[in-house]
């Protein structure tokens, strides 16, 4: 993540950028990897929220130690976005309902929605971006 | 909104969650592995054809014939052509692929 | 009406690959445009000139090579995750080349739609 | 498939090999390197059994046409199996019913295993290998 | 029989349809995105638990700890390390993956 | 006892490869015999040694070749996945080869265990 410093594509526009995670952390790269792509579009000064449903919700648990599988743990990441003035994280009652978790299960402040208000935030993005 | 879906319904959640986030009246295009929900006799049918009130359901002709499933699809789901489907995302302001 | 398409998966494990360049050939074929295509996680594997697949087959990478030099689509590797995947410049096929992620939001920025392929 | 002839690891022995196939064809490549698997066993003359069940009953459909997606049809093949003296095919009962199949909509004889002859079928094998 | 689940019960149906054939006495062993199901309040828990009568549930530690879920194990799953995956492979005279 | 491994998905993408390599190193130190390790589908993408992945993170490919010399792995990449995926001898790791799938079978056949990884 070298690149997050403040970047321009010259036009001046601000777009509402969605990222949608929906896979839990590890079994695949894709949280990771998001990451990265939310935190450059930050730098690009655009209108981030980012969005946990379903096994996404995961990706926000405390106590991750991932010392014993030998990979990276990035989940510290999420506590430092608000650095990044990405403010916007939502996660979806009924996905942390469906898995037995609360806020105080996970590693960041969030803003729990329903499925409907999520669907509305949905709609009106113009990008929306899944991992 | 267009919603794109490509897993199938029978071993993937992706569509069961799009249709739960997809507001009224907002488009739902199945490719890939995902058209065999709109067919007859899958265990999807009747979660799609519930859907359809609300929802405009398109599936992927060329995914389907390439699935041996042409001739098996459920009324009321529209059959497009590549062409289609680009004329869908244009169509729609924003577009969402539940991957 | 411009169309960006991130791709993140790789040729022939995932028909994520297929749809994203059949949908990009009709895109220019009805008069539109695709100004860029952009690679990322497993897609950055899609760039690789050594395929060399059955000769009954399609061949990814030549075929992205081919609707770049004749519609001017710019094909770009995402840096990062080509090099957690060994994709360099030595092995990138005509038409490809790497950069960074923020290619990735102008297109999102700047482009009437994005759309993504993927598993 | 180009070394589908006979083949022979030296050691006379012969393994009950089982390949399980649970995926539907085209959206992943799962289904058509499976098959070179299966041919290449067959030709070293093992004990080998396909079964087909969840969405893998789906690559044994009549009819498939896939000029339209521009990739190889590779459904002929499982007609061609017999003549590599592969001749135990078994599809899940259960998994054809939930997708509305039945026998005649395959493109070869197969026999039909309820979920407890499929369970004992799989216990018995030397090595399974799932696609 | 050892049975191998690797991926999420929430999103696939791997764990499903390995329950569903493992006979009477098998061993599953669950990694990767597949330990979610043996933590406390996750859907497939009582599933899990029904099937604990007639087959033995392990988990793998590294895995539940690396997703922040090694305090939240159901009660009747044993948990491995990587040197208890090996000895599960070794002590059973076939394995399957359920992939 | 001999342990056959057969990974199915490439690095990184996948936790896949990392559980294999984890297990087929724990299976060493208990005293037990890795003799081949099978790389299929997007596994054969592990074979890279192209990958230059962070500094902080593990490289895959380079694990497996420090594997394979101090145990003797003999580390097998498929040759027609391989080639629809641009993995030739030019890019290949120490320790790794590539051959026909012959070589999968033959573990199913002499070894006491055949485990698979994927996805």
């Amino acid at each position: 993540m070298s690149d997050m410093d403040e970047m321009d594509d010259g036009s001046g526009i601000v777009k509402k950028f969605m990222f949608l995670n929906r896979k839990a952390p590890h079994g695949t790269v894709y949280a990771l990897e998001g990451l990265e792509v939310v935190l450059i579009t930050a730098a690009f000064d655009q209108d981030v929220s980012m969005v946990f449903t379903d096994d996404g919700v995961y990706q926000l648990m405390k106590g991750i130690d991932s010392k014993g599988i030998e990979v990276k743990d990035f989940s510290k990441t999420y506590r430092a976005l608000e650095g990044y003035d990405i403010e916007k994280l939502y996660v979806d009652q009924k996905s942390m309902d469906a898995r037995g978790l609360t806020e105080e299960d996970l590693i960041v402040d969030v803003t729990v929605l329903s499925v409907d208000e999520m669907a509305n935030l949905m709609a009106e993005q113009d990008v929306v971006i899944s991992f | 909104m267009l919603h794109i879906v490509n897993k199938s319904a029978t071993e993937r959640g992706a569509l069961e969650s799009c249709l739960a986030m997809a507001t009224k009246g907002s488009a739902v295009l199945l490719i890939e592995d995902a058209v065999y929900a709109v067919t007859n006799g899958s265990t999807a049918a009747a979660k799609i054809q519930a859907a359809a009130a609300d929802l405009k359901i398109y599936a992927l002709g060329p995914d389907l014939a390439a699935r041996g499933m042409a001739g098996r699809v459920l009324d009321g789901v529209n059959v497009v052509d590549y062409g289609g489907f680009v004329d869908l995302v244009a169509e729609h302001s924003n577009c969402q692929s539940w991957l | 009406m411009q169309f960006g398409i991130l791709i993140n998966e790789g040729p022939y494990t995932h028909q994520a690959s297929d749809s994203a360049f059949l949908f990009a050939r009709t895109a220019i074929e009805k008069g539109h445009t695709v100004p860029r295509v952009f690679f990322y996680h497993d897609g950055v594997n899609n760039s690789n000139r050594l395929a060399t697949p059955p000769q009954d087959d399609r061949n990814v990478s030549a075929r992205w090579s081919k609707l770049a030099a004749e519609h001017g689509v710019d094909l770009v590797v995402c840096v990062a995750a080509a090099q957690r995947r060994g994709i360099t410049d030595d092995v990138l096929a005509p038409g490809f080349r790497i950069s960074g992620l923020g290619q990735l939001v102008e297109m999102g920025i700047q482009y009437d739609r994005l759309v993504t392929f993927g598993d």
